[in-house]
């Protein structure tokens, strides 16, 4: 009926239908908004992304062996403020800013590891439902987060920290200067307003993290073992993969970045927060399942978990940018999960012919 | 003596997978112990009556995932599916108010408005879901925004008020009043001063009621009805389900339009209790209170398990946990730790404990 | 000449339920056992046991002369033990030359820093085997999914043929096959005998097995009941030893040995 | 003959300057902190004194409402509310007093004027040098005095003495956590009171509501009871009026919400302080436009305090009080 070389294309375009759908909310948004098409407005983009991409990224793992981890909302709020007590203790007590900073990061790193070990063991040794395990997990969480910080905000950080997570990789006034990572001071005010700040330091962390991740999951044994469990679990049982231990690792990732979201938090916000990112565990999952993967398991990846945070910040912030009423975003956002996956349901696979 | 010995082995098999499966109900009678002796307060029948009226909206919105989550899926739309029919519910109620409807067709028109327009987004979630093998997950998170977006939509943001008084009347009604002072009533006695107010002895809230009433009958439903044993069916195997004649199709489009509408019943009560239209708060997570309830009743997430006795033993451990926490001075960040902790420890003691192999 | 596989009193109960009872098995070299019984007579569970998915309650292994201890599947490959399931456990989501090297993926260096999947020389390797057993498939890149049942079972085969295989074991390897499939997979068995490797094939129908293996333990009801040289039964009989209307060797279990002299080694190889 | 053409050219140049202003009003951008009825009003507020200087002088674009409170919510639609690149003045209210410095900091640099209103940065003291005192003003409500005027109110209708219970909502939002440190300090003038008790609801009517029936419960010579804000206050005369103890028990709430009004008109609440959300709004907007007016050298004052209006029964029909009832 149809050539089936055509056939073919527009398979592999349904497929990516989402890259294309990008395409187009930028277009329809740089038409209809006010200076949408901008610099400022991208890099907004990318940096009030990087919460939502980097829980998406953790999740993409856990959601393609078939699970879900809801934990990870609570756990940004949870490792934020372990990070920010961490620093301003050692603050008082002394330290210098660099030290704090770094103790700081990396207690949260640290202590946002254990979380995911427990999930992992619930769900991969103990048999509990993952999200039964996460969302016990997420309660936890968020009531020790509050005890921590004693329920109000941790201020008075340590000054470096806001410099760090404001910071962009360069910094360039057109025919006068250049520089990277220090922003330069005592600019005029005219050249302030020439000044262009280019790649935001917390986007470039989030890529450099999404880029190692995207280049495990795709192209390593682990990646492949991710798939295999998400596929079929005894497939991948009888095959020799340890997948109990493999589970364990897997929610390890998720909350690994999910502690990462929660000291990008403290470096973007200079506070740390309880409930901080509890609204984005639910965008994370949707980002992941705009992306492709498909929560039955087996299916996905970073490059589309990538585009559907994109699809989301794209969203979110061109309804801001035209000012239109807030009720539009969440009606938006449930329509094109919807959409998203009726489309997936309804392309069909690719079959190859010949080598 | 081998027959003896087995057989004996069988019974005492057969009695800790009893225990095991009616744990929460165990632990359930062990806290209210518990906390009858640590407070002094905890012991008394308005506080029972507190307990049973805080979890009232959560009641329902539980039972209605009971059955979603039997037949194999998950409903994360009923929050805000209440939400929105809160705020249209009460609307209808305010606006006939002020054209000058009678009391009676202002509530009863509202809650029917309520009612009926709470059938459709179950409708889309079933069709979504059975026709267009969408997740349950992602339909009914779709259906999560859309809900909330149109609460937002129809009320603007504000809580809806000047309802008619019949509302809060129905709202805060008990079921018979008595007091030594004004001897046994259908109203509520007209007293004064505090003694007098705090001695009458209230006889169960009428939204309680309502919703004992609703409960029964939806457990009625479940447990002994064809629509029922489907129910079950579908959520133990779904091809089994198929070859045996079900059309599965059907009958999961009325479970999901069954949850939506018990949400729907939800949010009218809300209504009469709260005396106004009021939207659901993005922090209320009330659909993962909801599932949390289900699973600690024994449902399990795999489908083909659970029952609307174990989701209301499930939703009175939560309330009377939030409750007795609260009594002894607990803030409300420790009990999130505390329901965390019992659910992960539910599914735990229900995966320890063997399979009751026999039915008696 | 040694068996190459050799199980004793292994054992194994779920909860109350013995699914496997004190049985011992032998298969040497080159030769081809049938495992028969009746649905639940504890077939999948033994040779479970024996690929590593369950671990065995009690009895022992011996692999090669050996005494070896298999608790995991990929201890069972490590040692050249293959098993060909039923439900195949194939990875539907991943193509057909991933599903082949599945647990062992070859790796090579990128950037001479980190390990990576070798896709192409996978390719190719699957390429040859596939060739080798004459098995067609659309394209090595298709995912499972896409795959018709011979074409899966044919799958299954090559990923275990591939890895050299000392041992193989098939449950229902013809089940969901058409005629002319079934028959390519039988004749596959016998070649694969005649190159040494050891073979226990399960399989509800009797003829295939009688067509193709040298000899038939009979388990019911989680025991083993009977071992017959396939050229001195008849499916008749082994019918009957299956549903118990002809009384087996071992009726209740007890342990005898008497009647399950070492038979079979004389006919093999 | 050239000089005339000079002159002719002047006229026309100037007037074409003076149109061009005319013909380009302002553009004052508002971000609120989170969708609820108190910023809804003050939009309202806003949007009043907009429509009253003129759309030729004032264009007023409202950022969208964050779902949440907090900086993760609102930091992202601000940024993208201001990346539109045509806003000359901001007025918002930080969702945090410290986060928000560097962020509102950057559009300062940038010419843009900054004016917070109802929370502020640091400690609010614009005055005093620090890296906080770049906005233009703050104009808000004195949350502790609030608490303490709700305090004095309460101790007014108990006489004085009784025991107090406070349902709050959440203790990371800054400016209900000074309405209750204004309440505790209230109540140290009256040693007969006594607070027995403060439940946090977080923005949950009905765990409001549970929290307050708990409190009648646990103390049943309870007095009065202070509800913070929309959720709280509206659990909280839900709970007292549940109990048939309406008019027993003083119930005092922040937020005229059309709900407690009507309450309040029924007798389930006692008194409401209403804060001026709408004054609010249209004093940013007048002062804002006023500063832009005079070409950004009007010293406008550092800190604008609108005070209160307190509703009771007496004087909840009356039409003056009636601007005060949050709107959209």
């Amino acid at each position: 009926m149809m050539n089936p070389k055509f056939k073919n294309v527009f398979i592999r375009v349904l497929r990516r239908w989402v890259f294309i759908f990008l395409g187009l909310e930028i277009l329809a948004f740089s038409l209809l908004g006010t200076n949408f098409l901008s610099l400022d407005t991208l890099q907004n983009i990318l940096v009030s992304s990087t919460t939502v991409l980097l829980l998406a990224v953790g999740e993409t793992f856990v959601i393609i062996t078939g699970g879900i981890d809801l934990s990870v909302g609570f756990m940004v709020g949870f490792t934020g403020v372990v990070c920010a007590k961490v620093m301003v203790t050692l603050q008082a007590a002394g330290t210098t800013q660099a030290m704090a900073i770094a103790v700081g990061i990396a207690a949260a790193l640290v202590v946002g590891l254990l979380p995911g070990f427990i999930n992992g063991v619930l769900v991969a040794h103990l048999k509990v439902p993952p999200f039964i395990a996460t969302f016990g997990m997420y309660g936890i969480a968020y009531g020790c987060a509050e005890i921590i910080c004693n329920n109000v905000p941790i201020h008075d950080l340590p000054s470096a920290v806001g410099p760090i997570g404001h910071g962009f990789l360069f910094f360039w006034v057109p025919g006068k200067l250049f520089r990277t990572f220090v922003e330069p001071s005592g600019l005029s005010s005219i050249d302030l307003k020439h000044l262009v700040s280019l790649v935001p330091n917390l986007f470039l962390i989030t890529v450099v993290f999404t880029l190692i991740f995207g280049f495990i999951l795709a192209r390593t044994r682990f990646g492949r073992h991710t798939y295999a469990i998400g596929g079929s679990i005894d497939a991948a049982e009888r095959a020799g993969i340890d997948v109990k231990r493999h589970l364990v690792k897997v929610y390890m990732i998720s909350s690994f970045f999910a502690s990462l979201a929660g000291v990008g938090y403290v470096l973007r916000y200079i506070t740390g927060r309880a409930p901080a990112g509890s609204a984005q565990v639910l965008d994370a999952v949707v980002a992941v399942v705009i992306g492709g993967a498909s929560l039955y398991g087996g299916k996905g990846s970073i490059l589309g978990t990538f585009v559907g945070a994109m699809v989301l910040a794209t969203l979110v912030l061109g309804l801001a940018n035209l000012a239109l009423p807030t009720y539009y975003a969440y009606i938006a956002v449930g329509c094109i999960l919807i959409i998203a996956v009726l489309i997936d349901q309804f392309s069909p696979e690719l079959v190859h012919k010949e080598d | 003596m081998v027959i003896m010995s087995a057989a004996g082995e069988v019974r005492s098999r057969r009695v800790l997978a009893r225990v095991g499966r009616s744990w929460a109900l165990l632990a359930l009678l062990l806290m209210l112990l518990v906390f009858s002796l640590a407070g002094k307060e905890f012991l008394s029948l308005a506080n029972y009556s507190n307990i049973l009226l805080a979890s009232v909206t959560l009641f329902l919105l539980a039972a209605g995932e009971t059955f979603v989550v039997v037949s194999g899926g998950i409903d994360l739309s009923i929050g805000f599916v209440m939400g929105l029919v809160c705020v249209t519910s009460a609307i209808v109620m305010r606006d006939l108010n002020a054209a000058g409807a009678s009391q009676l067709i202002c509530v009863s028109a509202g809650a029917t408005v309520g009612l009926v327009l709470s059938l459709i987004p179950g409708a889309i979630n079933g069709l979504l879901i059975t026709r267009f093998r969408v997740p349950p997950f992602i339909a009914t998170l779709g259906m999560w925004g859309i809900a909330n977006g149109l609460a937002w939509l129809f009320s603007g943001g504000l809580p809806i008020a000047f309802l008619p008084s019949a509302v809060h009347k129905i709202g805060r009604a008990y079921v018979g009043y008595y007091s030594t002072k004004a001897g046994f009533s259908f109203a509520p006695p007209q007293l004064t001063t505090r003694e007098d107010i705090l001695s009458v002895v209230k006889i169960i809230p009428v939204p309680v009621l309502i919703v004992a009433i609703c409960l029964v009958v939806l457990g009625f439903v479940l447990a002994r009805t064809r629509f029922g044993r489907h129910t079950y069916a579908i959520g133990g195997k779904m091809d089994a389900a198929v070859r045996a004649g079900i059309d599965v199709r059907r009958h999961l489009l009325k479970v999901y339009v069954l949850s939506s509408f018990c949400a729907g019943c939800a949010g009218v009560i809300l209504v009469f209790l709260s005396n106004a239209g009021s939207l659901t708060q993005f922090t209320s997570n009330y659909e993962l209170l909801s599932i949390a309830s289900v699973v600690i009743g024994g449902a399990s997430l795999t489908g083909g398990r659970g029952s609307i006795w174990g989701t209301v033993t499930g939703v009175l451990l939560i309330g009377t946990l939030n409750n007795g926490l609260m009594m002894m001075g607990l803030q409300i960040f420790y009990r999130f730790i505390a329901i965390g902790i019992i659910l992960i420890g539910a599914v735990l003691i229900d995966r320890s404990f063997p399979e009751l192999l026999y039915e008696d | 000449m040694e068996p190459i596989l050799e199980v004793r009193g292994i054992t194994k109960r779920f909860g109350g339920l013995v699914a496997v009872d004190n049985v011992d098995m032998k298969v040497y070299p080159g030769e081809v056992v049938g495992l028969l019984g009746d649905n639940g007579a504890g077939k999948s569970t033994l040779i479970k046991m024996v690929s590593g998915v369950y671990c065995a309650d009690a009895g022992t292994i011996f692999f090669d002369g050996k005494e070896v201890k298999i608790d995991n599947p990929m201890q069972a490959l490590k040692l050249g033990l293959e098993t060909i399931y039923q439900d195949l456990a194939l990875a539907e989501n991943l193509d057909v030359y991933s599903n082949i090297f599945l647990g062992r993926e070859k790796l090579k260096r990128f950037l001479g820093l980190v390990k990576v999947l070798d896709h192409s020389y996978m390719l190719t390797e699957s390429r040859k085997v596939l060739n080798r057993l004459e098995i067609e498939v659309p394209s090595l890149r298709n995912r499972i999914r896409t795959l018709s049942g011979g074409q899966r079972q044919a799958v299954a085969i090559s990923r275990a043929i591939y890895w050299d295989a000392k041992f193989l074991i098939m449950d229902e390897p013809t089940a969901a096959l058409g005629v002319a499939e079934q028959k390519n997979v039988l004749s596959l068995v016998r070649t694969l005998s005649s190159q040494g490797v050891g073979i226990i094939i399960i399989s509800h129908q009797i003829l295939d097995v009688f067509s193709v293996a040298t000899r038939l333990v009979i388990m019911r009801r989680g025991k083993k009941v009977a071992e017959r040289i396939t050229a001195d039964t008849s499916p008749d009989e082994v019918v009957g030893l299956i549903v118990g209307s002809i009384p087996g060797d071992v009726p209740n279990g007890d342990g005898s040995d008497v009647k399950l002299s070492p038979v079979g080694a004389s006919h093999a190889g | 003959m050239k000089r005339w053409m000079m002159v002719v050219m002047s006229v026309v140049l100037v007037m074409a300057v003076g149109f061009g202003l005319v013909a380009k009003p302002f553009v004052i951008a508002f971000m609120p902190g989170i969708a609820d009825p108190f910023y809804f009003t003050m939009e309202k507020g806003a949007k009043a004194m907009a429509a009253q200087l003129g759309p030729d002088k004032v264009q007023l674009i409202v950022g969208q409402y964050p779902a949440t409170w907090g900086p993760d919510a609102q930091v992202p639609l601000l940024d993208a509310l201001m990346a539109r690149g045509d806003i000359d003045l901001l007025f918002t209210a930080p969702t945090s007093t410290q986060a928000l410095i560097p962020v509102l900091k950057k559009y300062h640099d940038r010419g843009i004027p900054i004016i917070t209103v109802d929370t502020y940065l640091g400690d609010g003291d614009y005055t005093k040098a620090s890296d906080y005192s770049f906005p233009l003003s703050y104009i808000g409500t004195d949350n502790k005095l609030g608490g303490e005027v709700v305090a004095a109110q309460l101790a007014v209708l108990l006489g004085g003495t009784g025991k107090v219970f406070l349902e709050n909502t959440n203790p990371d939002t800054s400016s209900v956590m000074d309405r209750e440190r204004g309440f505790r300090q209230g109540l140290l003038g009256f040693p007969q009171m006594e607070l027995v008790g403060v439940e946090y609801c977080l923005d949950n009517q009905e765990t409001a509501q549970a929290q307050v029936a708990n409190a009648l419960q646990l103390h049943d010579d309870l007095a009065g009871v202070f509800g913070v804000n929309v959720f709280s206050a509206q659990g909280a005369h839900a709970a007292v009026a549940a109990a048939g103890l309406s008019g027993v028990v003083k119930v005092g709430t922040w937020d005229a919400t059309a709900t407690l009004i009507e309450a309040l008109k029924n007798g389930e609440v006692d008194f409401i302080l209403a804060q001026k959300p709408g004054e609010m709004g249209s004093l940013c907007v007048q002062w804002g436009y006023e500063y832009l007016a005079s070409g950004k050298t009007l010293s406008v004052p550092r800190k604008i305090v609108p005070g209160f209006f307190v509703f009771t029964k007496d004087n909840v029909n009356s039409p003056d009080s009636q601007q005060y009832i949050y709107s959209k």
